[in-house]
């Protein structure tokens, strides 16, 4: 019996550094590894000790891309803890913030991380010949993305503009109509984008059940936010509850914690979303998801990037309504924390999916942390497309290009590495 | 005019890693829309895995390193690296200094924390050490602060070592932008700001959302510790609690300045 | 905006080429260059100890002495020491290449003062490149200065700046060349120690009608200048060329301000008198 | 008391009777009229003035008259030089073929609200960017400014009157003193002639003694109100004499470095200049230029590692002299024009007051 093994480091096109090492026993795949190669950073335990304040300046520090994501998620578990109440017009300003980050995300991962894979590129600067329209106007909307980012994060990465309660300085009414008038422009090529990808076939060779989950929105709409996971048995589970929905493994290959739910693996991110609250779409969001949208997106994780298409649609109507909402409102206050201590779970969708930040307050200082991120929550559910797709390919003797295949297959989950590098079991007793 | 200049300076090699970190400087360069283009134009872009498939791993004129070295494996990596680069940069907080994972630089308490942390049962495949910044273990040539780092600061030095010049530094502290943004002084209303003690770079961004500069860009060598501490404590805090706070970003290169204190 | 009404803008460097250059001692370079127009390069001129501002487009722009004299225009003249980022860009350049040069600056030293007199001229290290210029600007116009004591002192004898030129104006017998390294090796055939030990190897001089000239590393002055004194030259009869930090050379950027002074507009010649009127000077 | 007052009396009347010269006339205005004269003065330039923005005073371009607070209460935190000695602009750009100047920011301005100390900061700059060779970009901005001085009332930290910097003869095109009822308006340049031409209706050609009174009785009620004082007369012996004090290491010790007094002084000229490429591999970019301060470290610094003022005293040192002992090539008069910001400013209170006492007195301040 042959043994083979595929070792494919460094990931590519990848935030952060990962690899995959899959082991071949004549026609069966002994074992798949998505291997985390960046070093445990400890966030869980960095922040204990600290001010709510410095959490909110350290937690997005866990990785850039998304680092509003957990900004956002801290603020939402600190401000429980902490019993600060926002007006709705913050709560709008967040949204605003949220929905720049998700366009930035998106659009980076779409056109330049997985869509070179698509059309058979290295990279996106490398497509720039053949396809220098897309590129130009992807730039153009990842840049767009990055603008609502800095304007409310205070800079591109990293900002510390939102602050507990509210937000340090807030845009004035001129540059949210210069927001929206953008969004407005860009709206078309996130539906030609849509079209683009109507055209693509998509490979089936890794098809195989799964599971979902996502925050289930507070109002009627589609949402990036929730105080409710809902998942795809048609169950919902409060936020609060987290630890009995997600449970946690630490496995020796990766310093990233796997999560399952009901004892198996389970995919979050657009495409979780889009599946869970498509019926909540409307407008042109709708029509993007109707145009794409089809069954076999239960069973194919590449159509995770058609679910992100979708969403950058959504996510730019929304930033149209938002502005006009926020141009309608006063200027809020700050609001203020009402205790030093108590705890609190905040989740968010981040891009790439749920993401969960958790918090012990007492006297004003942190004394227990626990986050989850999204690439902690899908991990497992890589590993087992790569085992299935491999094994179908192995079946059907289609082992050229094999190392691609499989780094499509993680690259579509759109993974983070220093966001899942970070985490750890802390044991506090 | 006759100009026997040469028209365009030769394209460098390039090579951009990744170690632990957020990514951040990373994504803040591919991030660069404007100038993107421009940049992939003008140099020989080797190696960049996080915007770039089929790296090559040759000689290298220049190599931005971004994140602490945290495994042994990036350990060797990093002496690999400073092998086949001519000049090696550290970019960003994390390679300057260690970022905030070395917040508790010089605790002794690393294997204590890991093994709580995991227990003592898991043997990982890569050996985890404790963060530290790449001047740890090589030889640096030119930083890039920052957490992340800034832009314009990072195209200023970029630019330059494409034109095989040396890049400027800035010794001057946060204040001088801050001042330069027409920004209210925070300290002024009592407020906490390390602005004095923390170098310039980032376009003062958090002072100028009213907001105190936490100390992403790490120490200045001029800045008056002593001094500022003594303001600090002024205000009501405690100097444990500076202490902390400055060391959230201070990593291996804030030690120093705190000894004497 | 109508930029005919503008100003001249003295920021704007003009170009000029190295015409050759080559190694004084390690990390020291010489450099011909001329102004890339010649009817500007043939009408340029200066008083010896003035400085020019070198650009290179991107880099930076720094100040350097000339070290050539006026008594020979077309070619101008550099010694330059690498030490960072502007130098070390030059150095890159090769002969033919163009860099970019505005100027002249400063006030030189006080010729009117200097006629008849007879002149100790004292350097050390990279000093020695002003005072090349008024040291070959005295002998081009020998007649009209009285006797001349070159005093020349570096490090060791690879520090020993314009060595073979030096070495030959030993024969001329219009001048009296006196050289010193602090530390001698086996090739070094002039004396050994301070450049301040070669006081004692001057003639019988008349205080009155001697001027005294310096210019060295920051440390070196005091020395120098307190054997002057010994010779009772008087103190506004030493003269000193002095670096200092400068951005614009024309006394606007500030950094090279000493007291109500800037090193650009008002020295970089200073008197010693001069400079008892401010503190930090030296 | 009485006597102190009857003699500033008559100084103003001097003063007075000084301006009273054929050129330099003196009209008067009613206050309703005023928006309306300043809108119309957007012919002469793009108007600047003093306007609150994030909750900082600062000269900025106004888009309407009514964003202007003209109150002389409060002074904008970055001096008026911003707008002859930009913060940080581009001098030049280059590529193969050479340098080019770049004049882009130089705009005609109506800069409204200027402070008489303010004034007389420029005047102090006008010694260093306009003697030969002239600054370009200094002078095309002062060249295309037009100055509405405005009168002021004392903060708490002025010192102007120290400074003999409260009241300014020269250095602008119009200067309104506003006396509640009523403005006195000089008119200080044919500018400044012309724009009152044009809104003639606005102005009174009369001003009566009685109005002539009012004016008296405002500048000794404002003489009253400050609160600080220096004798800038005997400060340049006093620097000479306390080179060597320890007064100065006990400020030194103090001082953060942070570089805000010399951001925020009006007399303050010093700036860097760095070159820039752009992201490419040919030879082109910008040599720009910002404001630098000689509180940091590498401000004396030359080759080979020397630094003139490495330590913070003798920084400290520099500063002082310019402010308090000579100026521009001047010797023994002062570059400070009392404005107060620094007294404002510093975080760890050293400034023109608490230094200068320090060296008269030879003691340091009380913790
Ligand atoms: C009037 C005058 C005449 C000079 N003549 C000569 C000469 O003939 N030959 C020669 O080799 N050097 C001369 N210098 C010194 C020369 O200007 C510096 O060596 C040069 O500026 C260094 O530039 P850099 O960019 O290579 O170094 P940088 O990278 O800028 O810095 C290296 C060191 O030089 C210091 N420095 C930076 N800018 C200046 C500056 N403008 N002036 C002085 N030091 C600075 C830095 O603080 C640092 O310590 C002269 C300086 C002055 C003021
Ligand atoms: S707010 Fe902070 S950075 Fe700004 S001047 Fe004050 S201390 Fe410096
Ligand atoms: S102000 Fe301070 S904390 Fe904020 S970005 Fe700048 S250096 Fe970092
Ligand atoms: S020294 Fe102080 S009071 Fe005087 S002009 Fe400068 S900032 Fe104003």
């Amino acid at each position: 019996m042959s043994k083979k093994e595929i070792v494919i480091e460094p990931l590519a096109r990848v935030e952060g550094h990962g690899g995959i090492r899959v082991v071949i026993e004549g026609n069966k795949i002994s074992d798949v590894e998505v291997r985390i190669l960046e070093g445990p950073r400890l966030f869980e335990e960095l922040v204990v000790g600290k001010t709510p304040e410095e959490d909110l300046s350290i937690v997005p520090r866990i990785c850039a891309i998304c680092n509003l994501s957990h900004k956002y998620a801290a603020l939402r578990g600190l401000e429980k803890a902490l019993g600060v109440t926002i007006p709705n017009v913050t709560q709008e300003y967040r949204h605003l913030m949220h929905n720049g980050e998700i366009i930035e995300s998106h659009s980076l991962h779409l056109y330049f991380l997985a869509l070179p894979d698509f059309l058979g590129y290295d990279n996106a600067v490398a497509m720039a010949d053949k396809y220098g329209d897309v590129v130009v106007k992807a730039l153009q909307l990842k840049k767009f993305g990055n603008k609502i980012m800095r304007m409310m994060g205070g800079r591109m990465i990293h900002g510390e503009n939102p602050v507990l309660g509210g937000f340090g300085k807030l845009p004035s009414k001129k540059a949210l109509i210069a927001i929206k008038k953008e969004a407005e422009e860009l709206l078309p090529f996130a539906m030609a984008t849509i079209d683009l990808l109507a055209g693509l076939e998509i490979p089936n060779h890794i098809e195989r059940e799964t599971q979902f989950l996502c925050c289930k929105p507070t109002h009627e709409g589609y949402d990036y936010y929730g105080e409710f996971f809902i998942t795809s048995d048609g169950k919902e589970h409060p936020v609060e509850n987290y630890k009995e929905v997600i449970i946690e493994r630490t496995v020796s290959h990766s310093f990233a914690k796997r999560g399952t739910y009901n004892g198996a693996p389970f995919t979050v991110g657009a495409i979780a979303r889009i599946i869970l609250l498509r019926d909540r779409l409307t407008g042109q969001a709708k029509e993007a998801c109707d145009k794409l949208f089809n069954e076999r997106w239960h069973r194919n994780p590449l159509y995770n990037n058609f679910a992100q298409a979708v969403e950058q649609v959504f996510s730019l109507e929304s930033v149209i309504s938002i502005v006009d909402k926020l141009l309608e409102s006063d200027t809020p206050e700050i609001a203020q924390r009402t205790t030093e201590t108590g705890s609190g779970t905040g989740a968010v969708e981040a891009p790439r999916g749920t993401l969960i930040h958790s918090y012990k307050i007492k006297d004003g200082k942190t004394t227990y942390a626990d986050f989850i991120t999204p690439t902690a929550m899908f991990l497992d559910d890589v590993e087992a497309f790569i085992r299935t797709g491999g094994e179908n390919l192995l079946a059907n003797n289609q082992m050229e290009n094999i190392e691609l295949k499989f780094e499509m297959i993680v690259r579509a989950f759109d993974p983070c590495i220093s966001c899942s590098a970070h985490l750890v079991e802390v044991v506090y007793k | 005019m006759t100009t026997q200049e040469k028209k365009a300076a030769p394209k460098p090699k390039i090579g951009v890693y990744g170690f632990t970190g957020c990514a951040g400087d990373q994504l803040l360069i591919i991030h660069t829309e404007d100038e993107l283009l421009n940049l992939f134009g003008s140099v020989d872009m080797q190696s960049f895995v996080m915007a770039s498939s089929n790296p090559i791993e040759g000689e290298l004129d220049v190599a931005f390193v971004e994140g602490s070295v945290s495994t042994d494996e990036e350990e060797e990596h990093i002496l690999d690296i400073r092998k086949r680069a001519k000049i090696l940069v550290a970019m960003g907080n994390c390679a300057v200094g260690g970022g905030p994972q070395a917040m508790y630089t010089g605790d002794k308490k690393y294997k204590e924390r890991l093994q709580k942390v995991y227990g003592d049962n898991v043997k990982f495949f890569i050996e985890p050490v404790e963060a530290k910044p790449l001047d740890a273990y090589v030889e640096v040539d030119y930083y890039l602060p920052g957490c992340p780092i800034d832009q314009k600061q990072a195209f200023a030095l970029i630019t330059r070592l494409i034109h095989g010049a040396v890049p400027e530094t800035n010794p001057h502290p946060v204040c001088h932008e801050c001042k330069l943004n027409e920004t209210h002084c925070l300290l002024l209303d009592k407020k906490f700001c390390l602005g004095p003690l923390v170098a310039g770079g980032c376009d003062s961004v958090c002072p100028s959302h009213g907001l105190p500069c936490v100390g992403c860009w790490g120490p200045i060598e001029d800045g008056n510790f002593k001094e500022h501490f003594k303001l600090l404590e002024s205000f009501g805090m405690s100097k444990k609690e500076i202490t902390r706070r400055i060391k959230n970003y201070g990593g291996h290169k804030i030690l120093q300045y705190l000894e004497n204190l | 905006m109508n930029i005919s009404k503008m100003h001249e803008n003295p920021y704007n460097p003009e170009p000029a080429r190295i015409v050759r250059h080559y190694d004084l001692i390690e990390d020291h370079r010489f450099f011909q260059i001329r102004h890339v127009d010649m009817n500007r390069a043939m009408s340029f001129t200066y008083n010896p100890g003035q400085f020019i501002m070198l650009s290179i487009p991107g880099v930076g722009e720094a100040p350097f002495s000339i070290s050539s004299t006026p008594s020979r225009p077309g070619i101008l003249e550099l010694g330059v020491r690498k030490v960072g980022t502007l130098t070390e860009s030059l150095f890159q350049k090769q002969d033919n290449d163009i860099i970019y040069i505005r100027g002249p600056y400063g006030n030189g030293y006080k010729i009117e003062q200097m006629e008849k007199k007879d002149l100790i001229i004292t350097a050390g290290g990279l000093g020695v490149i002003p005072l090349r210029s008024i040291l070959y600007y005295v002998l081009d116009n020998r007649d009209k200065f009285g006797r001349v004591f070159f005093l020349y002192g570096a490090g060791d004898s690879n520090q020993f700046l314009f060595r073979d030129e030096f070495f030959q104006l030993k024969a001329r017998n219009d001048l009296d060349c006196m050289y010193t390294v602090d530390k001698a090796d086996k090739t070094w055939t002039e004396s050994e120690g301070v450049v301040t030990k070669l006081f004692k190897n001057l003639p019988e001089i008349d205080p009155q009608n001697t001027i005294g000239l310096v210019t060295g590393p920051p440390v070196m002055y005091k020395f120098v200048i307190d054997e002057f004194l010994k010779l009772k030259i008087p103190k506004n009869m030493i003269q000193l060329s002095l670096e200092r930090r400068m951005k614009c050379g024309i006394g606007k950027c500030g950094h090279c301000a000493l007291d109500h002074l800037y090193t650009c507009i008002d020295g970089p010649v200073f008197t010693y008198w001069d400079t008892q009127h401010f503190r930090e000077l030296i | 008391m009485e006597k102190a007052l009857i003699e500033s009396s008559r100084n103003i009347a001097i003063h007075i009777a000084i301006l009273w010269v054929p050129n330099m006339r003196i009209l008067k205005m009613q206050p309703k009229f005023l928006d309306k004269f300043l809108e119309s003065l957007e012919k002469f330039g793009a108007l600047y003035g003093p306007v609150h923005r994030n909750g900082v005073m600062k000269y900025d371009r106004i888009e309407s008259v009514s964003e202007l607070d003209l109150s002389g209460h409060q002074l904008p935190m970055i001096p008026v030089k911003k707008l002859f000695n930009p913060k940080q602009f581009t001098m030049l750009h280059f590529n193969e073929k050479g340098f080019y100047p770049d004049y882009s920011m130089i705009e005609k301005r109506v800069i409204i609200g200027v402070h008489p100390c303010e004034i007389h900061g420029v005047l102090r700059l006008d010694e260093i960017f306009l003697n030969d060779p002239a600054d370009p970009y200094y002078a095309g901005l002062r060249d295309n400014s037009a100055i509405i001085g405005f009168s002021c009332w004392p903060t708490e930290s002025s010192l102007c009157k120290s400074a003999g910097t409260d009241i300014v003869d020269e250095g602008f095109d119009l200067f309104f003193m506003n006396l509640n009822e009523f403005y006195l308006v000089w008119v200080g340049s044919s500018r400044g002639y012309d724009m009152i031409h044009e809104r003639e209706e606005f102005f009174e050609q009369e001003v009566s003694h009685e109005d002539m009174r009012k004016y008296i009785e405002w500048r000794n009620k404002r003489n009253e109100v400050f609160k600080l004082e220096i004798d800038f007369g005997s400060m340049p012996d006093i620097m000479e004499l306390s080179h060597n004090s320890e007064v100065w290491d006990y400020f030194a010790e103090k001082c953060l470095s942070c570089g805000q007094c010399t951001m925020v002084c009006p007399t303050c000229n010093c700036y860097n200049v760095s070159d820039v490429f752009d992201v490419t591999n040919e030879t082109t970019g910008r040599r720009e230029r910002t404001w630098d301060s000689c509180m940091f470290v590498d401000y004396s610094l030359v080759a080979g590692g020397h630094n003139f003022r490495e330590s913070r005293a003798d920084r400290l040192k520099l500063w002082y002299t310019h402010k308090l002992k000579t100026f521009g090539s001047e010797y023994g008069r002062p570059g400070c024009i009392g404005c107060g910001r620094c007294v404002d400013t510093c975080p760890v209170d050293i400034n023109v007051v608490t230094v200068s006492q320090a060296l008269i007195s030879g003691e340091v301040p009380k913790e």
